[in-house]
């Protein structure tokens, strides 16, 4: 079963984003929820640190925590998927990084 | 000691994540009710509290969003946003609540609330408190 | 799909609470079997029966409760941290003396193996917090 | 000097309480007054009675009582952080219909502006918190 | 499903500031006592917990660091710390806690518990656990 | 009476520091204490920006959290003076940022 990593602080307060892109394999999902849906964003400062990690990784973030925050209008670079908490049950959620 | 004193709430904190935001909030309502002075600044992730749009719908969570357009009626009219922090995130003053008062002394005239600040401008305004608070 | 969900903040500084809510109902919805929740840390704190959350916001001890009944779902305090705490049960009363107890209905407290049991026994440990 | 006190953080999960605790102490050693230490969001976990810490740990909350009656200082409780957490006195307990109450001795459940007082009449505030 | 289950504890953040490190080292050895496979990875902040020479006697607080020394007699002796967070800290093995253990299997020789690895080799051990607990 | 701005949080984990750089004016005092303390490391990847914002702000650290973290030794780069808890009540603490 592929790891799926969860990120759910905000990358431009804490350093969990980061943590995650470089202990993550190659193959691995990567899930923003929470205050990590912040990390979803179009144009902001850690945008394309994201973009690049794609090559290697799948990213999807949680939409009912995108809609509360006002910013699923703003998110979505490409791979980026809105996600229910019922496909996050079913993609498998393991928190490790 | 003056009886009135410069109050300003710095706001750090997205909204939702943590409870900070919510309780600042409550903070800055009494503060007003006291007849003090109360600013607020929004900096770091804490410009996360006043995007608009916001939609708790499917969190089964309040959306407070809506209480900062009531601060007008309070007497808080002075709402700093440092740029930098919203630069840092994409984000420019037309994504923010469109956040108004009536100037008094204006005859009632409508004003922004929120003034988009450098950090440096920001750091002066601090100095020029008497209390600083951080949610 | 057996799942083990460890619960590490309280209920209402962090979201951590509420998304672990989420996604448990969405577990039991989609029919996976949820062997244990485990609150750890700040987590004991979701366990109390003292609580008086404003009309208009969540109450999210009781929606605890509530799913525990519905689903018969094993809800743990972690002894070691609830000491520290102040969660009680009458067990926790007797053997510290204290003169009360606040643990909420569906919540009993025990030790970290039951942390351990639920890591050896599920498919997968889902952890929710800080 | 007068000095008002926040603590934003509960007794155990982070270090606030205890670094408060630190400088209460230093403050009151070097003659300053303390007009009040006011429990805010997770501070209001300070207040409760109920904690059992282990034998070789700090037992924060008695140090904070202890404080209370040696040097005559006001801690105040939040209300409504404190309802949502589950602290409740006496009043507390008969205005929300609890079958208990966990309150520690010295400490008192009041409003949000018992802190704006706090801010008003001291000449300075700190606030020790996440 | 394997009786015996390889266990990866990652610990995150700094002592004393908060408690998660403490309370992951009480997880730790409930979990060796079970007898399963536990290691330990010291990432991020996490990599301050075993920094040599912590005296807590001016804080009333608990210097649990002389615990880790004992992990090694409840079979924990594969203790991983990620080079770059060393690095990032101006930190090398030489100011971590002389950390060992004695190999049964090599007539008791006394060994080092602590790998430095980079996050890459850090990576690739994450994927052959089968739990995964962040503290 | 001059500001004193705190930070408890690791500059490796959070932004406290950065925002406290970008936020104290000239002639501040930035004390660190709790997880703050790490701030005061010579060596780290931090140290730059601290040793350049020396030109405008003074620093210090506390000392028994600096103890309790082993790295009396290893803090201190020029101006980051180690300081009691009843220095701290002098100095005067005003958190702010």
């Amino acid at each position: 079963m592929s790891t799926l990593h969860t990120v759910n602080k905000s990358p431009f307060e804490k350093n969990s984003l980061e943590a995650c892109l470089r202990l993550a394999a190659k193959g691995n999902t990567v899930l923003f929820f929470e205050d990590g849906v912040y990390g979803a964003m179009k144009g902001t400062a850690v945008a394309d640190k994201i973009k690049s990690a794609m090559n290697n990784l799948t990213f999807c973030a949680l939409g009912p925590d995108l809609k509360a925050r006002g910013i699923d209008a703003l998110a979505g670079h490409a791979g980026a998927i809105a996600a229910g908490h019922q496909q996050c049950v079913q993609g498998g959620q393991r928190r490790d990084a | 000691m003056s009886s009135i004193k410069k109050f300003l709430f710095i706001n750090r904190r997205a909204p939702y994540g943590t409870v900070y935001a919510w309780e600042s909030l409550e903070v800055v309502l009494i503060g007003a009710a006291f007849d003090q002075q109360v600013n607020l600044a929004f900096v770091d992730d804490g410009v996360f509290q006043i995007v608009k749009g916001q939609d708790t719908s499917q969190l089964s969570t309040k959306n407070f969003s809506p209480t900062y357009s009531a601060l007008g009626d309070y007497g808080v009219t002075n709402l700093y946003v440092e740029k930098e922090s919203l630069d840092l995130r994409g984000l420019t003053a037309n994504d923010l609540l469109p956040l108004k008062y009536e100037d008094e002394n204006d005859n009632y005239a409508e004003k922004d609330s929120i003034q988009v600040v450098s950090a440096a401008a920001l750091a002066k305004i601090l100095e020029e408190q008497d209390v600083l608070l951080n949610f | 799909m057996k799942l083990g969900i460890q619960v590490s903040e309280g209920p209402y500084t962090h979201q951590a609470s509420l998304s672990a809510l989420n996604y448990v109902k969405a577990a039991v919805e989609a029919g996976h079997e949820i062997f244990r929740v485990f609150f750890y840390h700040d987590g004991v704190n979701n366990g109390t029966r003292f609580t008086t959350p404003p009309q208009d916001d969540r109450n999210i001890v009781n929606s605890w409760s509530k799913l525990a009944k519905d689903h018969n779902i094993d809800l743990v305090v972690c002894v070691a941290a609830a000491q520290r705490r102040g969660i009680v049960d009458a067990g926790e009363q007797k053997r510290n003396g204290k003169d009360g107890n606040n643990i909420a209905e569906g919540f009993r407290i025990s030790g970290l193996g039951q942390l351990i049991e639920a890591c050896i026994q599920c498919d997968r440990m889902v952890v929710f917090g800080d």
